[in-house]
């Protein structure tokens, strides 16, 4: 389903966050992307979600390119995506709920419907009662489980999430992290996730992708934090 | 099609309501501007009023020769009033001629009264009015062809200059009429502008959410065009309640009986219409563009 | 001392060049607002000019008594002289009293060459002139009572009025420029404030890093100066060479050589210096209300 | 040192974080703060950085009544302290080098020291070669790094620090909590840590405060994520 053919790519001030990466994910599948902090690993999530174009090489979903994409085709390529970006993007002058809402409506779900799924998806993250709070009002942790509830609430057929549990307690993250495996077996939704946590990587093995300086140095089936080696 | 229509303004109104402050700084800079033009436009509208009084006080006097008899004064007096520029043509008797002479040199005026009756050397006339300063000249020079028409004036070249300097005073206006129309839509444009540039970043978010710019666009252009609006409520209020506090007061008058100023209906209106359509039309067109620039560099 | 001066320069100027979109826009809302008052600051001197030189073309005529000899003839002129309001008197005799009186009525000029010479019914007269239009009324009066003046004259109600509408005018430029003046100062003040407001998280941020409102504020207040110099920078090149092109092109006169437009020097650079300084002062002043506003609701 | 003396906090919506807070830090200490998320481990930093005021109860931070202070004498107070914000805060249009010279501008340190210190602080957190990149130019644990050489960049004698390794990976982790722990020996710094990543506090045992709903359910001087059970 997405595939990366030699992608690099290199900043406008000239820094090369990747190189040669090469990459196949299938659909339904359930994979970790770790590494050290500014391996690329958030480059790679921007690539999938179009807001950033790769130098070299080229990223396809679906038979689609996605570095080709022209500015007006990308929306509807994003509506077919669940995104949690690692710096939230909560509208600041939205409550929690219209956050959800809004990405219902961009893909044009009707009224009632749309208010069921974001009561919905805010049960699911546990943060029912913080609906008509803006996110200024909210806690690090809650506004990450909002913008995870929003990720999942268009039941994405790709959800990439950059470090969903970065600032949540241990229970919390183990939550979550069930949550997203639920979706990945039930809806088949292919999840791949950006994460720093040794535990779940450990706990949920799955597929694990390494990065290190913009350099995939491992692809493990068999998942593991450890089970790679510096 | 109506859920969304009522999106777009329900997004909008929200997007006022809830950044207050901005909104508000960005209204009052639309009411400033247009308190600015409409300033402008009811000095420039009542200054061209009381030059086209100014122009229409001066007339053609055309001396007819001696010995023309009353078929012929009112075949010249046809032909001359069929010309084009010419308003109305009056006939003056020479009776009436010395009347007026001696009625207009006021004090010294007695001078002349040896020459009432068969004495009076002074000849029949007609006083011709024109459409506009412009025409005096051209019609004069027509008119003094005309058989059995003596002699023409209009005040000679003092006149013309007077003229002259009414119609230049009427194109200077026009022209900063123009300019200030330019400069107060660049300003409308501009505020509404930096209003959306602040809030770039809700853009971006909605652009990496999946929302079409279409879908992003149209919620901030009602909302420039109720910025617009509200920028235009107190300019409006203050033109109507200005100007008719004015014209009342004033008696309709500027300075003399001679210079009415505009009549409120339909000026007033009219004005207010203009202050209106400016806000929102600006503030709807300014926040188009903004959005759509900023649209246009975010991917 | 100086580190510190210099560390505000230095922050203030970054934060134009880092903030470039924004403070490029509100530098050309400075710059609009600045043109406009521009045009309105030559146009309200220029019709002050020209009201003056109006007003001051306006006479008192003082017929003297017949027989009034030399002697007495001089001291009323000195007394004349010596009022307030009076600018200059001239003394014309009869003769050519009545020499003007031919010119001025042109063509029915002739009429009155039978007076010439001994028959002249006219008077000795004093032409006053008044430094207002204002005072025309009173010394007229005055002038009127004193010993040996048959008849004093000034146009009679006509020239009054004029007078009056020419104070009104003068009145009505002062006021209206003075609401410009107020609405400019606004606009910019509020221009720089949207500014600001589009920063108050990095205000926030430095509040929290530990940063006194002084800090904070000072290299706000040099962005201000520098976006309302930026801003009066093109306001002040068109004013300068627009009133130089049109002086030269007009010949320095308006209409006609009656009408002077007001000198280039030392009109233009002040009308510069103005603008500039109407820029940078309410720049800073914009700034230096807006940080402190901000600052204000910031724990 | 610092003392919270019976605190509650309520926020403007009503909503309330804090209930009955009692809480003494000694000089020197180095204390977790543990939780789930919107326990309120936030609120009771901004407590201490002034930036919000408890509604009942006292912060006392070396006889001076925090929540009392005037908003002139804020600043002197903050300077004083390290805060590593849980959201970074870093000032856009300045680059990472700025951002930390200007704490240091703060407290009016000489110039060439000012630098000196600068380049030093970003040694530590291994961000030498982003100085003179952007915010918005850094990976997210990038930022992070680039707020903790900012918060110890001035010898602060109180450092708190709000989930200073939710972005970073495990390594990265283990490097930033040893600087934090040679700090506090070394310069006899106060330390106050809200975290949620059990590795570290299982590992470098220390004082462990664990809050939940706004209350302290346990003040643990031995230490450990899960020597608290629910
Ligand atoms: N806009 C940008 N311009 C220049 N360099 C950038 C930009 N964005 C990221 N980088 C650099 O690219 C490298 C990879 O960044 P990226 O965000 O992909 O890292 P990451 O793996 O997500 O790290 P983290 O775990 O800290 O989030 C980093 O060194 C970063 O400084
Ligand atoms: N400005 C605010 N207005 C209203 N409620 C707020 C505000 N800030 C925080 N809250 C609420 O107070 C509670 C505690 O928030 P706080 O940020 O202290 O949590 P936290 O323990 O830091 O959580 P996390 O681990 O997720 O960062 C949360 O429920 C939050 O929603
Ligand atoms: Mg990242
Ligand atoms: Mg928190």
């Amino acid at each position: 389903m997405l595939e990366f053919n030699d992608v690099g790519k290199q900043y406008k001030n000239g820094f090369n966050a990747l190189y040669n990466v090469n990459l196949k994910i299938k659909q339904g599948e359930f994979v970790y992307v770790i590494g050290p902090t500014g391996s690329g690993k958030s480059t790679l999530m921007k690539l999938i979600n179009a807001e950033e174009t790769p130098t070299s090489g080229r990223v396809i979903l679906d038979d689609v390119d996605i570095g080709a994409l022209k500015s007006r085709q990308i929306p509807k390529h994003r509506q077919s995506l669940g995104v949690v970006f690692q710096d939230y993007r909560l509208l600041p002058a939205k409550t929690v709920f219209e956050n959800i809402y809004f990405a219902l409506e961009v893909i044009n779900i009707e009224k009632t419907k749309a208010r069921k799924r974001v009561r919905e998806v805010l049960e699911l993250v546990g943060l029912a009662d913080k609906a008509n709070s803006y996110p200024s009002q909210l806690s690090g942790g809650q506004q990450q489980r909002a913008a995870i509830a929003r990720a999942i609430a268009n039941q994405p057929k790709l959800l990439i999430a950059d470090e969903p549990t970065g600032n949540l307690d241990p229970q919390m993250s183990k939550e979550i992290i069930h949550l997203l495996g639920k979706i990945n077996k039930e809806e088949e939704t292919t999840i791949i996730m950006v994460t720093h946590d040794e535990k779940v990587v450990d706990f949920y093995k799955k597929r694990t992708i390494i990065l290190e300086d913009g350099h995939i140095v491992a692809d493990l089936v068999e998942g593991g934090y450890r089970s790679h080696d510096h | 099609m109506i859920t969304k229509i009522a999106r777009i303004l329900r997004e909008g109104i929200y997007g006022v309501i809830r950044h207050r402050a901005m909104s508000l700084s960005s209204s009052s800079a639309v009411t400033m501007t247009l308190m600015i033009v409409s300033v402008f436009l009811i000095l420039s509208v009542n200054i061209r009023l009381i030059v086209d009084t100014i122009e229409s006080s001066v007339q053609i006097h055309a001396k007819i020769e001696v010995g023309t008899n009353f078929e012929q004064i009112r075949s010249v007096r046809e032909e001359i009033e069929n010309l084009p520029g010419v308003k109305s043509v009056t006939f003056s008797d020479k009776d009436s001629e010395l009347n007026a002479f001696i009625e207009a040199y006021g004090d010294q005026g007695d001078l002349f009264k040896m020459y009432v009756g068969d004495k009076n050397p002074l000849r029949d006339a007609f006083l011709i009015e024109t459409t506009s300063g412009e025409s005096i000249e051209n019609v004069a020079t027509i008119v003094a062809k005309i058989d059995h028409i003596e002699k023409v004036n209009y005040g000679g070249t003092g006149t013309l200059l007077l003229m002259d300097s009414m119609e230049s005073i009427k194109t200077g206006t026009l022209i900063v009429m123009g300019a200030l129309g330019l400069l107060a839509i660049l300003l409308i444009t501009n505020t509404i502008d930096t209003t959306i540039n602040a809030r770039s970043d809700e853009l971006f978010i909605m652009r990496t959410v999946g929302a079409s710019n279409g879908f992003i666009r149209w919620p901030f252009i009602i909302e420039g065009m109720i910025i617009g609006m509200i920028g235009s409520l107190i300019p409006i209020i203050l033109t109507v309640i200005g100007y008719i506090y004015l014209y009342n007061m004033l008696d309709g008058y500027l300075f003399t009986r001679i210079f009415a100023l505009v009549p409120i209906v339909p000026f007033v209106p009219l004005l207010a219409a203009i202050l209106l359509l400016l806000g929102v039309v600006v503030g709807m067109l300014g926040s188009f563009i903004s959005v759509t620039r900023k649209l246009w560099w975010t991917r």
